[in-house]
């Protein structure tokens, strides 16, 4: 597909993701945090899409925006709100921010400055109707173990959920 | 609200995992499936119900009170009003009882029509009872069936007595308008018309897996706590005690007529719905017998205009359609009652409710309250 | 400019895929006038088919036969005061309606209504289908926790529940179809919705009926899995009127409420258009090789228009039953009017070039309204499943079956 | 049946009568808790079919309770009366049959009799705040607690 005004699309999206993060922080009401995280996680999945793989872009709006993010919604409206809403932000370590703040900045111009001749300028042109193969090939090919490992972590934290929550069924 | 559930002894179990505090509902007095007027607060465990507490009396027009400023006669209108689905039986009981104190007995005519709408207005209840029932379950349909079914028997009283539902069809010594021409012919065709009608209740319910899944051991009581707790009625039969006044103590003509009383196993809403489909089978066999050898001769024994029973104290109770209907009347010798007390059976069937619902769901209560077949008119009086 | 616009007529892809925006954008507005006649005759049919079983009439009031009670009540939708409670959260409780719409609506843009008939091809359909109706449970979740009140989050929370735990069912569903698609010489299957309808066309077999009881059930589990998805019949529970009032759109009224009920219609509508692409092969005539030839084909082709002659035939019979009273004077015209606009498309239908363009489209929707009809069907028998129930049958039925037929179709497919 | 009650409790019965064929039994009324265990546990009435109560204002102990049984086994109905003074409590007979529990609650609403041990004695059919007792003969037909009515309904009740 002829890429179409790639570069408004790219600051649109990323400016989109970066705001809502920063809204998931400074939101008082925790519904309204996890929807702006809603809103950025779909941003990375558009991201995604911009970068050819669309099968990442819609695994990641299935698990994250519909799965997870549908828990933590289950979540904070079962514990009632009133209460999360009268702590006050505790935002009195302003050294400590700063301190932070800095470190990261430094990180990331350094980045940038060495980091010029590793990324290629111009991203290799991977057709798409091969990503899903691609992701296929990989997953099941060369990190077999890796994946295995993944899912039997996975069977143990359902498993570890449904013994917790017995004694209530 | 004050706390009417403090009473409920609940078991206390240790503080809930989440900490989702006990959620009190108050189902009622205008919810959909409570059948009338019927406040039940619920307290609820999440979705498990913990304790019920029922807050009745929206409906309490004092019958009792007026039936001791009316004379005998005047009061046999009031009648019907308490249980209006099934106004027929109600009329039945009160008119036997003041029989018993004048010690009248009606005319064997009198008595056979006073059985053949009796069990016509027992099948009008049933059906209506089938219909909410089906509704508040989820199944939609079973409701039209049922409610053109039933239109057919208030056909047939509208033209007898000329009212469908508080029909006041009966006076104290006998029935007051003879039959219409063409009654019998019509009662036949009606019994042709719903027989099969029956079978696609059953086609629609019975065999219906979700209909299954939703009644069975939904709401068990077992025989010994129905007698306890003094409910009667098709919810004590499908518990499986064999026990109907008709058959026990025969009132009105029924000692003429063969039926068998249909019983349930384990007393869940299943058995409940199957021991009601029976009954109307049972009630389409007695009106069949009925309709075949109606007496002629009077339908009035002769009763003095102003009535003035012996002083003394009567209690004659019927089967009606929810339960054994009593009526306990004092007299004083006076023309007006000195005291009528009625019993009314879902009054006593709706303290079962609790009961029966403890550690269920909430659609288990509205399942349990449609089974328990209660009218609010009758339980609040 | 021009160039631009009819350069997409030569090539025999979907518009999206071709690059070709204006064409695009033609399709998108196709599928929404289509899809809002749709929820509208759904609307009207709903209500009569029901009715209809229940031995009774439905809407005959509004227009002749009830034909403009939908537009009534669309109309007073729009009019009635669309009121949002005291305390509700103003942003989540305007913006919920929005996201359940705007999912009902996205999935559109995969469904094929023909080889060329879409919106565009994506080549991973599917998966964006499975995704974007997993996005919807959020507009549910945030309509009932915004309208702030026991009933609409407790109808919330429990549609939510219902939502996710059938959407297992459903994915493993979709992914034993998608299995089958790969059983062709490369042995690569696709996820792209034409291009499982073309696998099926390659493999001269409807999925439903192949490696015969596998397609059957895995087209089963979806079947009941996409009933739960859109809280239909059996599943209705989240807004059980018996018990809590009506689930989570209780406390919207007006214009947003229709937007809700405008939704649950389109999703039905794409949910069951999606089953008919990956189990009864989408656009493809009943019995494609078993009633093979020309004498098939032609005949085949005539019964679009067939059935729209026959619609009119019916709505003139009707006509002429109408009651001669004056008042009913342009009741009678009405339908007559609308009995002739049926019967010039069924002959419009009949002129060769147009027989043979809209032959996909017709089937595709024939199938899709098959599975409409369904829906009011369940609707009117089924009673409604208690939650805990629900839950079983969505985790220990559905799941293992569908885990079950998606071992058995791989293991059938390496054997034959 | 009757005689081996008499041979019981002698005094304590007052009369035991059959009127147009129905036993009933006048007790006296301390001794009502002894006659209705007795009457459940020996002789199988198990089923409590009703209790309800009359109001004579001119005799000197006013209430007649009525209790009506009823036995599976025998098929057999009795009622057990017994008279009681304006407030004196009556012993309740919910510990012998559970289905007491609502049937006395109406007969505290309606004639202010008291059962004591009672688990949860207070109004079933009047709202709470209800003040008289309607059935009792000295309660007019068309007489209201106007002050919960006012309250409550807000209605200056004209009537």
């Amino acid at each position: 597909m002829a890429p179409v005004a790639t570069t408004f699309f790219f600051y649109f999206l990323s400016a989109l993701t970066v705001l809502s993060g920063v809204l998931v922080i400074t939101r008082k009401n925790p519904v309204h945090s996890a929807l702006a995280l809603i809103v950025s996680l779909l941003g990375q999945a558009a991201l995604y899409l911009m970068l050819y793989a669309p099968f990442v872009a819609g695994v990641q709006i299935i698990l994250y925006a519909g799965g997870i993010m549908v828990l933590f919604l289950f979540v904070i409206m079962l514990v009632n709100i009133e209460r999360a809403q009268k702590e006050e932000q505790f935002n009195q370590q302003w050294l400590v921010g700063l301190a932070a703040a800095v470190a990261l900045g430094a990180l990331f111009v350094l980045v940038y400055i060495k980091g010029r001749g590793l990324f290629p300028d111009r991203a290799i042109q991977m057709p798409e109707q091969s990503n899903t193969q691609q992701v296929a090939v990989l997953l099941y090919g060369n990190y077999m173990l890796a994946f295995e490992i993944a899912s039997l972590l996975l069977l143990v934290a359902v498993i570890g959920a449904v013994v917790m929550a017995k004694k209530r069924i | 609200m004050i706390d009417r559930t403090s009473h409920l002894e609940l078991e206390q179990h240790e503080r809930p995992f989440l900490d989702s505090n006990e959620l009190i509902i108050n189902m009622g007095p205008q919810h959909p499936a409570t059948h009338g007027v019927l406040r039940v607060i619920l307290k609820l465990d999440g979705e498990k119900v913990l304790g019920t507490e029922c807050v009745i009396g929206y409906l309490h027009r004092g019958v009792e009170k007026i039936a001791e400023h009316r004379t005998y006669t005047m009061f046999n209108p009031y009648v019907d009003r308490m249980d209006y689905v099934a106004a027929v039986s109600n009329g039945l009981g009160y008119c036997e009882a003041v029989e018993k104190l004048l010690n009248v007995e009606a005319p064997p005519r009198a008595r056979y029509i006073r059985v053949i709408l009796t069990e016509l207005n027992r099948l009008a209840s049933h059906m209506l009872w089938l219909g909410t029932h089906a509704l508040d379950i989820g199944a939609i349909t079973p409701l039209f069936y049922t409610f053109r079914d039933r239109e057919e028997i208030l056909k047939i009283f509208e033209k007898y007595c000329g009212a469908r539902l508080t029909t006041h069809a009966f006076r104290i010594g006998g029935c007051v308008y003879e039959t219409y021409e063409g009654f019998e012919r019509e009662v036949k065709k009606f019994l042709d018309f719903v027989a099969p009608k029956l079978g696609e209740y059953e086609e629609l319910l019975t065999t219906n897996r979700i209909w299954v899944e939703r009644t069975k051991d939904v709401g068990k009581i077992s025989a010994r706590e129905c007698i306890a707790l003094g409910v009667t009625g098709p919810v004590l039969r499908a518990s499986g005690v064999k026990w109907d006044l008709r058959k026990a103590q025969p009132y009105a003509a029924y000692a003429d007529f063969d039926f068998d009383i249909p019983v349930g196993e384990n007393g869940d809403t299943y058995d409940r719905y199957m021991v009601r489909m029976q009954e109307m089978r049972q009630s389409l066999r007695i009106i069949e017998q009925a309709i075949g050898k109606i007496p002629d001769g009077p339908i009035m024994a002769k009763v003095a205009k102003v009535m003035k029973p012996p002083v003394g104290e009567i209690y004659h109770s019927i089967e009606a359609p929810k339960g054994e209907l009593g009526y306990f009347i004092v007299s004083d010798g006076s023309t007006q009652p000195y005291r009528v007390r009625v019993r009314p059976p879902s009054f006593v069937n709706l303290q079962a409710l609790d009961m029966m619902v403890r550690g269920a769901l909430v659609a288990d209560v509205i399942a349990v309250i449609g089974t328990l077949d209660i009218v609010l008119g009758e339980v609040d009086r | 400019m021009l160039d631009y616009i009819t350069s997409y007529l030569k090539s025999d892809t979907t518009p999206g895929s071709a690059g070709n925006l204006f064409w695009a954008f033609v399709y998108i507005v196709l599928i929404f006038l289509g899809l809002s006649v749709a929820v509208i005759a759904m609307n009207w049919l709903e209500r009569k088919i029901l009715a209809h079983m229940q031995v009774r009439l439905g809407p005959m009031r509004v227009g002749p036969h009830g034909l403009l009670q939908p537009i009534a009540d669309a109309l007073k939708l729009l009019i009635k005061e669309d009121i949002m409670p005291a305390e509700a959260d103003p942003f989540v409780f305007w913006v919920a309606p929005l996201i359940v719409v705007i999912t009902a609506f996205t999935v559109f843009i995969v469904v094929p209504f023909g080889p060329t008939h879409a919106v565009t091809d994506m080549n991973i359909g599917v998966l964006f289908m499975l995704g974007v109706s997993s996005l919807s449970v959020l507009g549910v979740v945030m309509a009932g926790w915004a309208s702030n009140s026991h009933y609409p989050l407790m109808g919330a929370l429990r549609s939510s529940a219902q939502m996710v735990s059938y959407e297992i069912a459903m994915g493993l569903a979709v992914v034993s179809a998608v299995l089958m698609t790969s059983l062709n010489a490369e042995g690569t299957g696709t996820l792209s919705m034409i291009g499982i309808v073309q696998a099926q066309q390659a493999q001269h077999v409807w999925f439903a009926f192949k490696f015969f009881p596998l397609g059957l059930i895995a087209f089963f589990i979806f079947a009941v899995a996409m009933v739960a998805e859109t809280n239909r019949a059996p599943f209705d529970l989240p807004e059980a009127e018996s018990e809590l009032t009506a689930g989570f759109h209780t406390e919207y009224s007006g214009f947003r409420w229709s937007l809700f009920f405008l939704a649950e219609y389109s999703a039905m509508i794409a949910v069951s258009s999606i089953a008919v692409t990956l189990w009864l092969g989408g656009w493809m005539r009943p019995f494609p090789n078993a009633l093979r030839g020309e004498t098939w084909d032609l005949l085949f082709s005539l019964i679009p228009g067939l059935t729209f002659l026959f619609l009119a035939a019916i709505t003139f019979y009707s006509t002429a039953r109408m009651p001669k009273h004056p008042y009913f004077k342009l009741q009678t015209i009405g339908l007559g009017g609308f009995g002739a606009v049926l019967a010039l498309i069924g002959v419009v239908l009949f002129i060769p070039p147009v027989r043979a363009r809209v032959q996909d489209i017709f089937w595709f929707n024939a199938k899709v309204a098959v599975s409409m009809y369904m829906y009011i069907w369940y609707r009117g028998t089924f009673p409604r499943y208690r939650f805990d129930q629900l839950m079983k049958m969505g985790w220990k039925v559905l799941l293992p079956l569908g885990i079950g037929v998606l071992i058995l179709t791989a293991i059938a497919g390496v054997l034959f | 049946m009757i005689s081996r009650l008499r041979a019981q409790h002698g005094s304590g019965l007052r009369e035991t009568v059959t009127y147009l064929g129905q036993k009933y039994i006048v007790a006296d009324s301390s001794l009502v808790p002894e006659v209705l265990q007795v009457l459940r546990d020996q002789e199988q009435f198990d089923y409590c079919v009703d209790i309800t109560a009359v109001h004579y204002p001119d005799r000197e102990k006013q209430f007649e309770v009525v209790w009506i049984l009823y036995s599976f086994s025998h098929n057999e109905r009795i009622r057990v009366k017994a008279a009681y003074a304006d407030g004196q409590t009556v012993p309740s007979a919910v510990p012998i049959w559970p289905a007491a529990n609502w049937l006395e609650r109406e007969v505290y609403d309606m004639f202010g009799i008291r059962f004591e041990g009672h688990p949860d004695l207070k109004r079933i059919l009047l709202p709470d705040g209800w003040k008289g007792h309607p059935l009792r003969k000295d309660y007019g037909i068309i007489q209201q607690d106007q002050e919960w009515v006012q309250i409550n309904l807000g209605i200056e009740s004209g009537q």
